[in-house]
């Protein structure tokens, strides 16, 4: 009887957490994976970005660069854009109901984001699933397009722009030993400190020390100390902006003046913003390069400024080139509905030329752009020559 | 390198005791761990930061600023979030929850202020360098060394001379006792939260001045190394709070130094897991405290 | 013997609270412990129940020695207790507490508790009935579906009793168990005393009511400072000079 | 109905579950009164370890998981000896602390994959949808496609096991095993010298709601294809915590509506993106400042039973009843 009572309290339960949903669910759409609702010739494209959290930083450069791409793709008429944004809060839960609220709710025609790897490793295998193509525009690590045909990338991956950045720096400055420093609890940064470590080994350079740190750590102090002893030539740092702008400014005060080659993470005017005069010597690698001699860049950089009060970084110069390599794509197809169609007009952009420079989609969906070695020159990003 | 080394983990670690004693001081007369407390102490930066750049204050004046913001926010949470719970009977996980709360909202409400990007202090207010012998040690690290001793020495002080230093240690014996012997214990709780905030808000805009990043997650990371620091002193005691500090720093940056650095993080923790099974009570703590209460 | 005490000493720090106290308990019979406040009395059951344990000296039951054992076995062997301040599972059903009282002398274990078990079942019915026969017997089984916290304090008192009972003790230990209660309240807890005492189980009794001890206990054990200053029957103890300078010395009370 | 094979409500139902199986294992080291920070950790290892087992040893899911949940449980065995020895905050700290230490440690071990975490880890659906296919019903019935299928499978699967649990945490709950339990929340030292053997019971409980946090992490890796450290550091202890706070801890049902809730609630609050945490933080004020037993308890239950039965509240015919005055 008990049991009876049991069970029937079990069912009641599932009924209830059902009900909740269902309560939840009103006002949604016709389900389907059949495709996009067709209501006129306003393609939806869900974004799934890190907007609040420890990460917030991130997914508000991307916004920002999609919101003025947005405007401008309006504007100019030949296909109409709207944007809906989800949070993630940098967790891949969120992430997973996000990409799924804006697929089976909203029916969006594509999706853009999310902002880290991990969450895309989590949303990636699902959207991929479901014949939506996705694009990422900050996600650097190895192993993203892999999950599967509908995953894009449009941002640089690790792998193309840290060797580039080692070379060049090996033969600028003569580089025989150095020392490596990544943030251990982030994904792109180990991601970024084997690349390193595997380019290093390629040309002969000797590691002499690896020291490890954390996101969100001020003190670097330790590592610094220990790091000087050893007198390397220079130093590799794999983080955050954030991060590595506090290891900058640390190394100069405690007297370690050598150069500092930098993942993508210092790919950011805040770098230079936090470090001061102690970010010059750091050096980077990317197609994004706000000081470049073009009319694109130019003005971009004046729009952003015009509408947010601030530089642009290159989230947002990604972001921005994402949106605008998707509308071109959804102006191939001549439909905001069919996702397969868009996924193959995706696949064949070339020759676009962006924020970020000349662009194409390699075989493998990743991109296939020019990189940049920039170094800090007087608190400036110049170009490495 | 050793020297210098540990300069560094007594740098770092006088900043741990700095936030630790505000923990120490709420537990010591509430029996509460405050979880936003590391939110207070983020709040006090920010407000530093603020009075220093947009106001253009001295460093002094915006530090006196940031302990006033961090008592009010304390104020506040003790009236909106810590009194309506001491007046029914609770089970002690209720103020836990209460102060994550407050911290949660906090932070967020951080973010929606101040911006997510991280800040620092303009470099007129940056390190000014000494050496001694080879050794490096900043104007800040010495500032930060000396208020922290000072304030530990001065509450010590306070506590044992001041009358109401003395109703703090009677509420913090006893409330019930204390309230026979006449002591308006509300006041004192109020107080005791204001000044553990006003610690927290200045700690925020030192700690600013040491790391040059202020956040809004910057609470969390540091409180909870106050909250490490805090069971390893000993629950609710002041001395504990500073060598406790100063140990964790010592311990975090020599475990980096002779060490292996990723493993950094853990040895906060790890050394309280020994620590707990070893000595219930803490380095500091009295005996009565073992195991809880 | 039911309980024997040799020499037990117990020092807090460099305090004694306790200093070579001995003394036996013989099968069921009703042994008093009287003394001013402080004398050690709860430190002498705290030492008994293995919640702290002496710093020299012997503590015997039934010929084994209870100085090693944690106060849940010492429970099981067959000593119960209730304590000074009441100390219920007040959240819990009056029938609940005591069925928990006799959790030690109960076997179904998780498996069992699980998939109710027939055995399980069976027992769950026949401590429930136990239990309910030992609410009677300490005269609140009207009230065996009340929360423990809420009933009135003489029938916390009780039901505390209750639940020493449950256990299936030897020996019962009460602490103050007429502590708060008016003068009716204390009769009924003389014959519930004596009651106990007809079941055939020994009880320690530490009380400040002389009225309740007097009538009682068959022997009492006086301790002042800690240490024991007499023992005999109650008659003799009445007249017993160190008794009458022990209570004289302090204030009346 | 058709709404309800949306992907999007199944993931949610999904989570939810997966969420109520960790107010569970809360529930279950809550209910000697013992404050566990620890459940993050005990689910990370339970993931980390199925995961594994899946992805490099290629045992099957269904046995894989309960490895997790084993590992899990030895783990508490290691750490849960010394610990349970502690109590209230510090329990909580030295739990937390020992989330934060396995944290790390996965950080750092090679076969964890550190910080990148694990991805491509074999999913439950695609499983189950195999298992559906190999009956024939590879096109699906009634519209309903394979993949959905396959979901609804994951679901039911899910609730199985979360029915079982609850069913395991209501008797034990009337059990002998139980009312020590209770007991031991009550007042532990009564609760010993009535003869129960707190720490053994302590650290039974401490094992149950490990290895519960453990099977919820297995199959939370099962069910998102990829795990990460991030996934399970404080933020995820504290969440696990709210569930039982939110809900109330007296009765399962409790932890188990505050984990619906706490899923549920920031999918409602989307709307409010930027405002959803600081709405969250007020509810916990909130909920501490008027209603600290949490939302479910014993005398809610005993209402609601009055009402929906219209009988007067009386004990179980063989079981014993608890309430709880307001």
């Amino acid at each position: 009887m008990v049991t009876k009572s049991i069970k029937k309290k079990g069912i009641v339960s599932l009924f209830l957490m059902v009900l909740a949903v269902m309560v939840l669910g009103c006002g949604s759409e016709k389900s389907g994976n059949k495709g996009a609702a067709s209501d006129g010739s306003t393609a939806k494209i869900g974004v799934v970005s890190y907007l609040t959290g420890a990460g917030a930083a991130y997914g508000e450069s991307i916004r920002q660069g999609l919101e003025l791409a947005r405007d401008e793709v309006n504007a100019q008429g030949k296909v109409k854009l709207e944007l809906i944004f989800e949070d993630s809060k940098g967790e891949k839960n969120e992430a997973i109901n996000a990409v799924n609220k804006l697929i089976h709710k909203d029916n969006v025609l594509s999706l853009i984001g999310p902002t880290l790897s991990g969450e895309m490793f989590a949303v990636g295998p699902i959207v991929n699933q479901e014949g939506v193509p996705i694009m990422g525009t900050s996600l650097t690590v190895e192993g993203i397009t892999e999950i599967g045909d509908y995953v894009f990338r449009n941002s640089l991956p690790d792998s193309a722009a840290i060797p580039q950045s080692v070379k060049k720096a090996k033969e600028k400055f003569n580089l025989k030993k150095v020392a490596i420093m990544y943030s251990d609890n982030n994904d792109l940064a180990v991601s970024g400190f084997k690349i390193f470590e595997k380019t290093l080994k390629e040309i002969g350079v000797e590691v002499i020390a690896v020291e490890t740190f954390a996101d969100k750590n001020t003190d670097f102090s330790a590592q610094l100390t220990k790091i000087a002893t050893l007198n390397p030539d220079a130093i590799m740092v794999a983080g955050l902006y954030q991060e590595a702008a506090l290891i900058l400014k640390k190394a100069r005060e405690i007297g370690i003046t050598v150069p500092v080659v930098g993942n993508n993470g210092f790919n950011s005017p805040q770098l230079i913003k936090s470090a001061g005069n102690a970010a010059d010597g750091a050096i980077v690698a990317s197609p994004w390069f706000p000081g470049k001699d073009d009319a694109k860049v130019k003005s971009f950089i004046a729009a952003y400024k015009a509408k947010y009060n601030k530089e642009p970084d290159q989230f947002a110069a990604q972001a921005y080139d994402a949106l605008q390599i998707m509308a071109i794509a959804i102006e191939k197809t001549g439909s905001v509905t069919d996702r397969q169609k868009l996924r193959d007009a995706l696949a064949t952009v070339k020759d676009y030329s962006g924020v970020t420079g000349k662009f194409a989609f390699d075989e493998k969906r990743n991109p296939a752009m020019d990189v940049t070695v920039l170094v800090v020159k007087d608190g400036q990003f110049t170009e490495l020559k | 390198m050793f020297l210098q080394q540990m300069i560094n983990g007594i740098t770092l670690g006088s900043t741990y005791a700095l936030i630790a004693l505000g923990y120490t001081l709420i537990f010591g007369v509430l029996n509460i761990v405050n979880m936003a407390h590391g939110e207070i102490f983020m709040f006090g930066a920010f407000i530093g930061l603020i009075l220093a750049t947009t106001f253009n204050m001295s460093i002094f004046s915006a530090l006196l600023g940031a302990m006033i913001a961090g008592a009010v926010l304390g104020y506040l949470m003790e009236r909106l979030a810590l009194r309506p719970l001491r007046r029914r009977k609770v089970s002690e996980l209720a103020p836990l929850i209460s102060t994550i709360g407050v911290s949660i909202f906090l932070e967020s409400l951080a973010l929606r202020l101040f911006g997510p990007q991280a800040q620092s202090f303009p470099s007129i207010y940056a390190a000014q360098l000494f050496e001694v012998g080879g050794l490096k040690i900043s104007a800040v690290q010495i500032i930060i060394l000396a208020i922290s001793f000072g304030l530990m020495v001065a509450l010590r002080f306070w506590l044992a001379k001041t009358r109401l230093g003395k109703s703090i240690r009677a509420t913090a014996e006893n409330i019930e006792t204390a309230n026979l012997l006449g002591v308006d214990t509300q006041k004192v709780i109020v107080l005791t939260v204001m000044l553990a905030s006003a610690l927290g808000g200045g700690a925020g805009v030192l700690v600013g001045l040491a790391f040059n990043a202020i956040e809004p997650t910057m609470g969390i990371t540091m409180g909870f190394k106050g909250l490490a620091v805090l069971i390893l002193g000993g629950l609710g005691n002041i001395t504990g709070a500073m060598v406790g500090g100063l140990l964790l720093g010592i311990a975090e940056i020599f475990s980096v130094a002779y060490g292996v650095s990723s493993y950094r993080d853990a040895v906060a923790f790890g050394f309280i897991i020994l620590l707990l099974f070893l000595r219930p009570q803490g380095i500091f703590g009295s005996k009565e405290q073992q195991g809880g209460r | 013997m039911t309980l024997l005490l040799e020499q037990v000493t117990k020092q807090f720090g460099g305090l004694a609270a306790l200093t070579d106290v001995g003394f036996t308990v013989n099968p069921g019979e009703i042994v008093g412990v009287i003394g001013p406040n402080g004398a050690g009395k709860t430190t002498l059951f705290n030492l008994i129940t293995g919640v702290l344990a002496p710093s020299s000296g012997r503590i015997m039951y039934q010929k084994q020695s209870l100085v090693e054992f944690k106060p849940h076995k010492i429970t099981e062997l067959g000593i119960a207790r209730t304590f000074q301040n009441i100390r219920l599972f007040e959240h819990l059903t009056a029938l609940e507490n005591v069925v928990i009282g006799a959790h030690c002398r109960m076997k179904a274990g998780l498996w069992q508790g699980i998939w109710r078990t027939a055995t399980q079942r069976q027992e769950e019915k026949n401590f429930r009935e136990k239990a309910r026969e030992l609410l009677n017997l300490v005269g609140i089984g009207e009230d065996e579906l009340s929360l423990a916290g809420a009933l009135p304090y003489g029938k916390q008192r009780r039901l505390e009793i209750a639940r020493a009972l449950a256990s299936q003790p030897n020996l019962l230990l009460l602490d103050e168990p007429a502590a708060g209660m008016n003068e009716s309240e204390t009769d009924d807890l003389q014959i519930l005393i004596k009651k106990i005492q007809e079941l055939g189980k020994a009880v320690i009794l530490i009380e400040h009511d002389m009225g309740l001890v007097m009538n009682s206990c068959d022997r009492l054990v006086v301790l002042n400072f800690g240490k024991k200053i007499a023992e005999g029957i109650p008659k003799i103890i009445q007249d017993h000079p160190a008794v009458i300078e022990a209570y004289l010395g302090r204030e009346e009370d | 109905m058709e709404f309800l094979l949306n992907p999007y409500y199944m993931q949610l139902i999904t989570f939810i579950i997966i969420n109520a199986i960790l107010g569970i294992s809360i529930y279950l080291t809550l209910s000697t009164g013992q404050l566990s920070l620890g459940n993050a950790g005990f689910m990370s290892v339970g993931a980390y370890t199925s995961a594994l087992l899946t992805l490099k040893a290629g045992v099957p899911l269904y046995a894989a998981v309960p490895l997790g949940g084993a590992a899990a449980c030895l783990l508490a065995a290691i750490i849960g000896i010394p610990t349970t020895r502690l109590r209230g905050i510090y329990l909580a700290i030295a739990t937390l602390g020992f989330g934060e230490v396995v944290r790390v440690i996965i950080l750092n071990l090679k076969i964890t994959n550190g910080a990148l975490g694990l991805s491509s880890i074999p999913s439950m659906g695609v499983m189950l949808s195999k298992g559906i296919a190999a009956f024939g019903l590879a096109g699906g019935i009634g519209g309903i496609s394979i993949r959905q299928l396959g979901s609804i499978a994951v679901i039911l699967v899910l609730a199985l096991i979360l029915w079982f649990l609850i069913f395991f945490a209501l008797r034990l709950s009337t059990s002998r095993l139980g009312r020590a339990f209770a007991a031991i929340k009550a007042d532990e030292h009564a609760a010993e010298v009535s003869g129960i053997d707190t720490r053994y019971y302590k650290l039974l409980a401490f094992f149950m709601g490990a290895f519960v946090a453990g099977i919820a992490g297995g199959l939370a890796a099962h069910i998102t294809f990829y795990i990460g450290p991030k996934d399970f550091a404080y933020h995820r202890a504290v969440e696990i915590l709210l569930f039982a706070v939110l809900g109330g801890s007296d009765v399962v049902w409790g932890p188990i509506f505050g984990a619906v809730l706490l899923t549920v609630l920031p999918e409602v609050l989307r709307f409010a993106t930027e405002y959803r945490e600081m709405i969250y933080g007020a509810i916990l004020v909130l909920m501490m400042a008027f209603r600290p037993q949490g939302l479910i308890s014993e005398s809610t239950l005993a209402l609601w039973r009055a009402k929906l039965t219209r009988q007067p509240k009386i004990a179980d015919q063989d079981g014993v009843t608890r309430r709880t005055t307001p």
